[in-house]
């Protein structure tokens, strides 16, 4: 009564609400669709890399760390734990070896788990630990 | 009446004059003529001071004063009033009694460069953890931001502090630095007499990172993403800034294709539109009106969505690159955003309708937490803030920046100079900026989006004041040709509105502060990226009983009671 | 009903009704925004029962976002020790879990685990609001396959055998 | 005596009241959910929640009175599940009933207000301070206009009591001769100061349980969570229940007294007895969820008004409102009596 004209306004729509079926989307029992070209989890893939170094120049947060062994072997670490998903990696790579995929569902109560370590040989094949 | 800029350089002596990469004047004065000058720009009608850019040039502290008018619009792009002081012991006088607003400017100075501002009383830390060490001021160029992190791990700063259990004095209610009105760190300290606020005072610094020192560390590429996290929800403007400015430093402005500058403005307008709602939802929710909270964000998830799509996030879109934008726009996406925004403007203006109608909600909102056009001006509020006061300011239509001078738009501004007045300005600006959005994209130009850019900017200096959603955010760079700044200069909107905040808080009630603090819409992350050392451990100063005196009644004088930034 | 069935009730009750609190140490509000839009009508969080409480004395599950600075990690501990046990810390994003971005600012001491224990961490820059609620929906299915019959795990759940205690903390 | 027993525990007693309570409380987060367009919690979520709430741990601050926090909430509850007890649920009588009892039960809702105030103080805190201060001026501010709109019914039946409220209502307004014409020619009149009383009734109600516009003691974003704010573990859940039992009392007592609570009304039924009591649980459920609805409707669609705008507005218009509403029951009365 104190704000009857505000109710009329507010409660046509309130009312509508109550009769229709919520916008809510039940996750995780339904499907959330991600848009095409959506930043998440960066991969590599080890068979295109060959340890340039630029992907590790250019990462603002120090997620990318590259230990050479010697001129042809490394180690390619990738800690999305770190990782702020800005896709400058991808841009940077001359060899398409790195991409952020849409895999965003990635909490986990153990740190090591962000952590993935890739042993990269440059024209030879591929071994994970 | 109206004066120009020439007759301005005419007016004050200089010790000489020159001029930034963006054709800014900077003129010079000796420090000991400082005021005088500053006091007679005043009068001529250079009311707002942006902020106060301090940095060591070799052995010598260099401070600038960018000042503009917001009333005179031939005076709306900025003048830089310099001076330079030496790096031992340096003391300049203080401005405040001009421009009130540069005491958190000039207390920011003090704690990162160790200036003093002689005349101003108080001179604790504003922004640096309390156990943070004397005589290290973080912005000097003795060591780098590794290093001076490593020293504060070893002096164990952060780890044993000594915080008080409980306030002292009775009736003393602290908001903050956790509290559900604001979830970002911010602390204010309100005496209070039953519901009645009697004083206020604020501390800020627990959002402080050390952004400034750190982006002397990055290259320029990777500075794009520090700069992106000053804050989440203005990220694009933050970016928009640092772009314009490091291409003005790089002289590439007028290369930079207008497919990308109209991309930029339709970024920074739907960021804009995401902001804006998310602060009348909130503000919603402060006063207890949780049905509208819900629906406008139910609403927001539209923009977010537009986004999401176009740029690969939700909230830190990544979208600004030196020399462009960093992706394009399809056709399909582009009807897309058409079909989108025009379900927006019409849930906004539903939005409008409710909000301007409920009358318990207006009853909050009404004739609380009043700031006159005088104050607004004087305290030098920016954005939203100054236009609910009365002030016909926009830094899109006054100095255009990116592509705002090709769009046509209305500048909405609202004399009531209340909470109310801040939300019924969003309000259109939301709805002007659907409108703005949607002339982009039926207008876009064709072309390229990118040009490529060296990994090294050229030597020089330049600023860009942008409108960012909460108001004028400023950025200044200065290079010396390395692949990082050599100083990088940021001041956030929120940092000047808070001066004229504090002064809304009279006779108002406990009940008004959520609305208050939320009318300037702040946004702490942005406001305390900056760098700020000094720490008072176990010294006490003793004051004189007449001294203490003359400091009571230069407060009761010129703060009418309300004491602004005494931790 | 002896103590190892209240123990069962009262895990299966937390892991239906987590109450959470929220504390920004330092970020960039990203995640802020992404956990209020948790509650709003798209992601809905109430229908986990999960619910936003002002006072951490009411809440079982501190979100944290942020690296943490300086002058927030005293504030952090402190709001910790204010909750009731059991409770539980969730790291959001990705400045929260491992310094991120921030790794050059010299006022930050890095993710929140250097502070407090954290129970879960969701990376993310910001994450989604999805993946704040499945980090809170794996925190709880961690908690409800815990082993009642192990005395470190049973300690997690519940502290039924003690007295109530007199904190030392008031609120700030 | 074994249906005495029942009766005080089971049905209509304190088992029926608690589920009551958990129910209401659902149905109100429900219908504000559905209203934002939400789901909403599930069904058994209060009873998640004071499941959790009562095992966990118990803390109590620096300096504070850790007897007066604990005591509080447990009287809380009692007062709440004693009130409940006078509520007619199936048939015009409660469990407990005297003349009176109205009277007994606006004194008993005003000790809400005084342990809010009691364990606000104790927690030495400015927030819950601050909450309780503004319980105890809710509370005082809305229980006249609430007073004066139960008397006035009181007026109108010719009672003080509420079972016979429940059942006098209509009755007496409505005096019928033998052949079954109604005598007084003003009684239609009646519904103008009946809409008055039970407008002023239903906010006093919001009021009483801290619900927007009136839920300053509550206030999250200004105060953090008001007198409560320093609870923790069973404490907290013995006011929370406390709170779900009110909601369903405050809706319970509009029903009885202004909606006739479980009578038929009009329909005219010739039942054996226990029919007469299902039929009458299943109107009171119904003028009940009505009412209940009317209270999240209002809850949902309002602002919280600060503490010095609703004590304005419950002494400036909603007592003067009550006031108007008796003098017209007065008059009418005269008149037509």
């Amino acid at each position: 009564m104190t704000s009857l004209i505000g109710y009329l306004s507010a409660s046509k729509q309130a009312l509508k609400n109550l009769f229709s079926k919520p916008v809510t989307v039940m996750f995780p029992a339904e499907h959330v669709s991600l848009p095409k070209g959506y930043r998440g989890t960066p991969v590599l893939i080890p068979e295109k890399c060959t340890l340039c170094m630029k992907c590790e120049r250019v990462c603002p947060t120090g997620a990318i760390l590259i230990e050479k062994l010697d001129k042809k072997n490394g180690y390619f670490t990738i800690d999305i734990g770190k990782c702020c998903y800005c896709q400058e990696c991808e841009k940077a790579c001359n060899f398409d070896a790195i991409h952020l995929i849409d895999k965003w569902l990635t909490a986990s109560d153990n740190k090591e788990d962000f952590v993935t370590k890739h042993f990269v040989q440059r024209n030879g094949k591929k071994k994970e630990e | 009446m109206k004066i120009s800029m020439e007759e301005i350089k005419k007016e004050v002596k200089t010790m000489e004059s020159r001029e930034l990469s963006d054709q800014t004047p900077v003129l010079r004065v000796e420090p000991n003529r400082l005021l005088e000058e500053m006091r007679k720009l005043y009068d001529l009608g250079l009311t707002h001071l942006s902020t106060i850019i301090a940095l060591q040039v070799d052995n010598k502290i260099q401070i600038d004063y960018p000042l503009s008018s917001p009333l005179n619009k031939k005076l709306a792009p900025a003048i830089f009033v310099e001076t330079i002081v030496s790096m031992d012991k340096p003391k300049i006088s203080t401005i405040e009694d001009i421009y009130p607003s540069a005491v958190t400017y000039e207390r920011e100075v003090t704690d990162l460069l160790g200036v003093e501002f002689i005349g101003a009383d108080h001179r604790d830390k504003l922004l640096l953890p309390d156990d943070f060490p004397d005589n290290l001021y973080p912005l000097r160029k003795d060591y780098t931001g590794k290093e001076l992190q490593q020293k504060l791990d070893e002096l164990g700063v952060g780890y044993n502090p000594t915080i008080p259990l409980k306030e002292e004095e009775d009736y003393v209610m602290a908001v903050g630095p956790q509290h559900p009105t604001h979830k970002e760190p911010i602390r204010f300290k309100f005496t209070v007499e039953g519901e009645d606020i009697k004083n206020v005072e604020l501390r800020l610094g627990f959002n402080h990172r050390g952004i400034e020192k750190a982006l002397e560390q990055g290259t320029w590429i990777k500075n794009l993403y520090l700069i992106e996290r000053i804050c989440g929800i203005c990220s694009s403007a933050h970016q928009l800034a640092y772009v314009l400015t490091a291409e003005k430093v790089d002289k590439i402005l007028d290369q930079v294709p207008d497919r990308a500058q109209w991309l930029r403005v339709l970024v920074s307008e739907l960021e804009r539109i995401h902001s804006h709602i998310l602060w009348y939802g909130v503000l919603a929710h402060d006063g207890g009106y949780d049905y509208m909270f819900h629906i406008t964000w139910r609403d927001r998830e539209d923009v977010m969505d537009l986004l999401e799509m176009w740029t690969g996030n939700r909230v830190n879109y990544a979208m600004m690159t030196i020399g462009g934008v960093r992706r394009d726009i399809d056709e399909n996406l582009r009807k897309k955003m058409i079909i989108k925004l025009k379900k927006l403007r019409k849930n906004i203006s539903k939005h409008k309708e409710v909000m301007e109608k409920e009358k318990t909600f207006l009853a909050r909102i009404k004739n609380v937490g009043y700031l006159s056009k005088e104050d607004a001006i004087r305290f030098g509020a920016v954005g939203p803030t100054a236009r609910a006061s009365n002030i016909n300011f926009d830094l899109r239509k006054d100095v255009p920046y990116a592509a705002y001078k090709e769009i046509p738009f209305k500048v909405y501004y609202r004399s009531e100079g209340d909470v109310y007045a801040t939300m019924a300005v969003r309000l259109d600006e939301a709805l002007e900026s659907v409108e703005m959005c949607l002339y982009v994209l039926e207008n876009l130009p064709t072309g390229d989006i990118a040009i490529k850019v060296k990994t090294r900017l050229q030597e020089g200096e330049a600023h860009t004041r942008v409108e960012a959603p909460r108001g004028e955010d400023i950025h200044y760079i200065l290079s010396d040709g390395k692949n990082a700044p050599y100083r990088h200069k940021v001041r956030a909107p929120t940092l000047a509105n808070i001066t004229s905040l504090m002064y809304r808080f009279k006779n108002m009630q406990v009940a008004d502060i959520p609305m208050i603090i939320r009318s300037i819409d702040p946004c702490i992350g942005c406001m305390e990226r900056v760098t700020f050392v000094d720490a008072k451990t176990g010294k006490t100063k003793e004051i004189s009983g007449q001294e203490l005196i003359s400091k009571a009644n230069r407060r009761y004088r010129l703060n009418e009671k309300i004491k602004i930034f005494e931790v | 009903m002896s103590d190892q069935q209240l123990l069962e009730i009262v895990k299966n009750a937390l892991i239906k009704s987590p109450w959470v609190s929220h504390l920004n140490c330092g970020s960039c509000n990203g995640c802020d925004i992404e956990i209020l839009a948790v509650l709003t009508p798209r992601y809905d969080v109430e229908r986990f029962g999960i619910k936003l409480k002002g006072s951490p004395r009411h809440a079982d599950v501190l979100l944290c976002t942020g690296s943490v600075t300086r002058s927030m990690a005293p504030r952090l501990k402190r709001i910790y020790n204010q909750m009731a046990d059991p409770k539980f810390v969730v790291a959001v994003g990705s400045c929260a879990t491992n310094w991120g971005v921030f790794h050059n600012c010299y006022n930050t001491l890095g993710g929140i685990d250097k502070v407090v224990p954290v129970a879960m961490y969701i990376p993310g820059c910001p994450p989604r609001p999805e993946a704040i609620v499945f980090g809170v929906y794996k925190l709880l299915l961690k908690l409800a396959s815990l082993d009642l019959e192990k005395q470190e795990e049973k300690d997690s759940v519940s502290n039924l055998t003690q007295e109530p205690i007199r904190s030392e903390e008031v609120t700030t | 005596m074994i249906i005495e027993i029942v009766k005080i525990f089971v049905f209509p007693g304190i088992a029926f009241i608690l589920f009551m309570a958990f129910f209401s409380s659902w149905m109100v987060r429900k219908i504000v959910a559905r209203m934002e367009n939400r789901v909403g919690p599930p069904f058994l979520q209060p009873y998640y929640d004071m499941g959790k709430l009562l095992a966990k741990q118990r803390v109590y601050p620096h300096e504070s009175i850790a007897s007066i926090m604990h005591l509080m909430p447990m009287i809380q509850l009692g007062v709440a599940i004693l009130i409940a007890l006078f509520m007619p649920v199936y048939s015009p009588k409660g469990i407990l009933s005297f003349d009176g009892d109205v009277y007994f039960i606006l004194f008993l809702i005003s000790i809400h207000g005084a342990t809010a105030y009691f364990v606000g103080w104790a927690s030495r805190n400015p927030y819950t301070i601050s909450g309780a201060g503004r319980a105890v001026m809710t509370e005082i501010s809305l229980e006249i206009p609430l007073a004066v709109s139960i008397a006035s019914m009181g007026i109108m039946t010719k009672s003080i009591r509420i079972s016979e409220m429940t059942e006098k209502l209509g009755i007496s307004m409505f005096p019928r001769t033998e052949t079954g014409e109604i005598v007084n020619k003003l009684t239609w009149l009646y519904l103008i100061p009946w809409t008055i009383l039970i407008i002023v009734a239903i906010y006093s109600a919001i009021g009483a349980l801290e619900l927007s516009p009136f839920s300053a003691p509550h206030a999250e974003t200004e105060i953090v969570h008001g007198w409560s704010t320093e609870l923790t573990g069973a404490d907290l859940a013995m006011t929370e229940m406390a709170d779900m039992v009110n909601l369903f009392n405050l809706s319970a007592l509009i029903t009885a007294i202004f909606l006739g609570g479980p009578r038929t009304g009009l329909i005219i039924l010739n039942l054996i007895e226990p029919w007469t009591y299902v039929i009458g649980f299943l109107f009171f459920l119904m003028k009940f969820l009505l009412v209940m609805f009317i209270l999240s409707y209002i809850y949902v669609l309002s602002g919280r008004l600060r503490i010095d705008q609703i004590i304005s507005a419950l002494w400036s218009y909603f007592l003067p409102l009550s006031l108007i509403g008796m003098l017209l029951v007065l008059i009418l009365e005269t008149i037509g009596g």
